[in-house]
């Protein structure tokens, strides 16, 4: 990418998230860049975007980027400093937009694995598991997962264990399960492009690629086939404002300069 | 799923709600008396080998450390450890050979900070076992079950996934609208270790910020310890009974511990010790760094003020007062970069 | 009775009822004649008795009587004012000693109706209904009825309805239905007496007499049979110092001049 | 009981969760804004005939009564009401012709003050007919699974007796314990009347006092109406947000209405008017008597703020602040015996 020096591939992918992120709608947040993008949003197009925290902070103006999902910035000046049953309940009840997760690796229908790598008996690698991500999954209308790694060994036919329900094994499968209709993985961002999910099919398809990007990278860097339709986009590249807003939800770098 | 909607996880802090009815009747009082303790004889009393074992606070917030220190310095060994958002606590827990189990909503991280070095290294080496797997909410509903001494809450999360195969949840059809649904069990742990802003010798206590789950943890917890920021008189209590989110009857014993969540956060209070945090994150790369972090935090010093003094006595403390008073702006001159 | 001049009869019972509340026991009262009882109590042998309300009052030290279950003096000067949903939940935990409650009319296991006098569907008098008397009488431990007119169209073979649960239709008839398994009625204070219930069978059987109070009055206010041991005691008389505390909670005789 | 566990009650409320959360998502709006209107304009648009109605408070403590003479003076009809210990606002509704169904818990009664003359005789001459009864742990639990967004919760009470034979609860075997349960369906009012302490335009609401089932009733209910004793700046809740226990998207009307709970108890503020409840209990023994309040105190006054200056104006009001203020010897020397 010839902007390299403009911008930073975490930047973009921040610009491109708060993209999807409608004005006057929740969304369920975490720290990191999940909750940059939607700072971004709330400093942009989307000043009334209700960003919520699964440990009770609801609608803070949070001033800089918080290290922790309950650090005190995530409820400075909010609306209400509640808890971690209300928030969940609000969730599961219907009143969440959007949710905003990460994971360590992903199939074709969006279920993803964030709690071991190898037999979860005996994990080659152990990871923090669920935490609010399986029911952010869950409960929200729209889950959209920021992967900035994609390669055949986090886009995977097999995973090594469901974490997180995306459209489990198809087109009907969360509502045969018992999760709540009508909702699941919205997009997927990761450092090459954009991805939905087909209407019928359930699976992940190419919506977006990132500047100099090409179809045969996003081809190479899953081991599922990822559908590819004829009309493909390319994301706006940061704009200056955007960037200069970056700089100041996230002053030393914490998330951005990664 | 078995054709009873069982699953392999272990089922752990579970009783039958009669048995749990009784084991209250018999164990706690309902008097109102003088619970004040120290931080050693809490822990010498409400915390034998083998418990299962939760901390109030979250992640990096509100962690009862000095708590968790004597743990360590007391060498409980054999605990189960509710994982339910465990970062600091549970880290320093195993990193101290208090832990053999845990029951995993959220641990072996540290969120923005990264992966935990030691926590992780325990469970692949297997000195650490994980018993089952299991979602925020999902935890926090058990929580609230016991809470309200029923055996189960229903939840309509974790369906489909692996999480539910490994957790000690069910699936049964809702008689009303026919549709499947989870139902996560009660969870009682032997005893819950908080740590708040302010309470009276009974127990009766306030939190500023956010609840968490410390609401429901604090009435499912057999047992439950209490240190705080400041011991106030009773009459500060009744003057605003509303503020009162730990009746006294729910807790059995209360010591006044100043910064006893350092190096975590005490919402509204002081900030996180960015430094301390990643001094830990460090040198708990290897057994041995471990190890010495111990021998100098903990074994090296007699009790948490000592602890205090040792990381930065009344300069640092009142510098990490200043930070949370003065954010935003002081704070993203001090925070996580470090 | 010779000493109607020196205390009445509500006098009485409340100072009956108080006599069994133990110290450093916890109780779930509602306003009226258990809220008396439960204050002179707490005045007196049991200072450490812990008074709980249903709306959400927790400990308090009542100032004088509240006219409501739900009045801001079911939480003066309180450990905590808390909500129906936490003394409920404390309750069926097993927090709750003792809970205390009236009722229209009751069978020979301590069922009690306060829904209905007649056919449900269409009642002769329609009375409350449960409120939480259905839920204090399956959650406490031991639950006492005061009911001041003892007769036979209110102590009766078979209720109109059964509101709230006694032991139902005998001996392990609650842990069947599936309510919580030890508790029950534990006392039934009248106009006439004190009554308990038998270890095996469960049925209504007379403790104390009031002062003056026939075993024949007792028999003929009753429509089944009383069971009638040898040993029967009769109750204290008040105490002027419980007199006095009693003029001093209620003040204006709200409950004690009736 | 029938092979399913089911009875005769009949389901008031409950939604399919599916349902509810796609009635959520189109009709709750999450958007921070200005949702002050009138008494008269939120129950037009909010309270159409035959809606399921629940009120705020407990019995005479907290009752939204602006909210409820306006439903009298637009002569709503067919409402059925949830009676969750309701009193003096059910009496009224009742009395006012508005209401032709109650779900019991409890209702029809003044707890101290007696048994209601107007409901009684409504029920027992069959204008209005009870759909059910429940208790009222039962039907707060039923807010509670509403509020979850789950299509029930697990009660232990109510097994064994009349109360659930006519309930719409059913009855599992609890597939831990293997002892039978109470299932109590979730409960979605149509439309909750709620009287705040203080609100911004928003919405966010604190409460002092008791919160009795409110934070479970509020997040239950489709549509929330509230009137508060005063609206507050937003930068007030801002400074301690964990003081806030409705949060603005759950409201969908806000109205500045002082002394809005008269002739109620309002905690902390002002105490009941012993007075006025003793006359409406009295002029409610009869029909006309019963006509003749609501002419004078509803039909014939434009508005709460004229029924306010009628009922006795600021002297009564201050008074009624006073006796609360100065309880308990104030309030002693003006209470029920009246």
């Amino acid at each position: 990418m010839t902007e390299k020096l403009r911008y930073n591939l975490t930047e973009l992918l921040a610009c491109v998230a708060a993209d999807l992120l409608k004005d006057g709608c929740s969304v369920f947040v975490g720290t990191g860049l999940p909750l940059v993008a939607g700072m971004l949003a709330q400093r942009t197009h989307a000043p009334g975007l209700l960003i919520i925290f699964e440990a009770g902070g609801i609608g803070p103006q949070v001033p800089v980027l918080p290290i922790s999902v309950g650090d005190s910035r995530t409820y400075y000046k909010a609306s209400a400093a509640s808890s971690m049953h209300d928030v969940m309940s609000a969730s599961q009840a219907g009143y969440m937009d959007y949710g905003f997760l990460g994971g360590a690796a992903m199939d074709c229908y969006g279920n993803v694995n964030t709690t071991v790598i190898g037999d979860w008996s005996h994990p080659k690698v152990r990871l923090p598991g669920s935490g609010g991500a399986n029911d952010v999954s869950s409960f929200c209308w729209r889950t959209i997962y920021l992967m900035r790694q994609q390669s055949p060994r986090t886009f995977v036919k097999k995973l090594d264990f469901v974490t997180s329900p995306g459209y489990l094994t198809g087109p009907g499968s969360r509502e045969r399960a018992g999760l709540p209709a009508g909702n699941g993985p919205y997009r997927v961002i990761t450092q090459l492009g954009v991805y939905d999910f087909h209407e019928v099919t359930k699976c992940m398809r190419l919506l977006v690629l990132h500047p100099g990007v090409t179809i045969q990278q996003v081809k190479e860097a899953s081991e599922f086939e990822i559908l590819i339709p004829d009309d493909i986009t390319v994301s706006p590249e940061p704009t200056p404002e955007q960037l200069r807003i970056l700089r100041e939800i996230d002053p030393r770098g914490m998330v951005i300069s990664k | 799923m078995s054709d009873q909607g069982e699953f392999s996880g272990e089922l752990i802090g579970w009783h039958d709600p009669d048995e749990n009815r009784q084991w209250v009747r018999e164990n706690k009082s309902r008097q109102r008396s003088d619970k004040r303790t120290t931080v050693a004889d809490a822990i010498r009393k409400y915390v034998p080998d083998g418990s299962l074992v939760a901390m109030g606070g979250f992640g990096h917030i509100r962690i009862p450390m000095a708590l968790i220190y004597e743990l360590v310095r007391q060498r409980k060994r054999d605990l189960t450890v509710i994982g339910k958002t465990a970062v600091h606590d549970i880290d320093i827990l195993i990193g101290g050979g208090c832990v053999s189990r845990v029951e995993v909503a959220y641990a072996f991280g540290h969120e923005l900070r990264g992966l935990s070095p030691c926590g992780r290294r325990a469970v692949e080496n297997g000195q650490v076992k994980v018993t089952g797997e299991i979602s925020n909410a999902g935890y926090q509903w058990r929580f609230l079950a016991a809470a309200m001494g029923v055996p189960f809450m229903p939840v309509r999360s974790m369906l489909g996934t692996d999480t539910i195969k490994h957790s000690s949840a069910r699936v049964i059809k809702d008689p009303w609208s026919g549709k499947p649904i989870c139902l996560v069990p009660a969870c009682y742990p032997d005893v819950a270790l908080f740590h708040v802003h302010r309470c009276d010798q009974y127990g009766n206590a306030q939190i500023d910020g956010i609840m968490i789950e410390d609401f429901e943890l604090a009435r499912a917890a057999r047992r439950l310890i209490i240190t705080t920021e400041e011991i106030i008189d009773h009459e500060e209590i009744q003057r605003q009974p509303w503020r009162t989110v730990i009746p006294f009857y729910l807790v059995d014993a209360v010591i006044e511990v100043p910064f006893g969540a350092h190096p975590t956060e005490m919402p509204v209070t002081y900030y996180f010790d960015e430094e301390h945090i990643a001094h830990w994150l460090d040198v708990s790369k290897t057994p041995e760094g471990t190890k010495k972090y111990f021998e100098e935090y903990v074994f090296g010093v007699p009790d948490f003020e000592a602890y205090l003094e040792k990381v930065g006595g009344i300069r640092l403390l009142t510098h990490l007062k200043q930070v949370m008073k003065l954010q935003p702006d002081a704070a993203s001159s001090t925070d996580g970069a470090s």
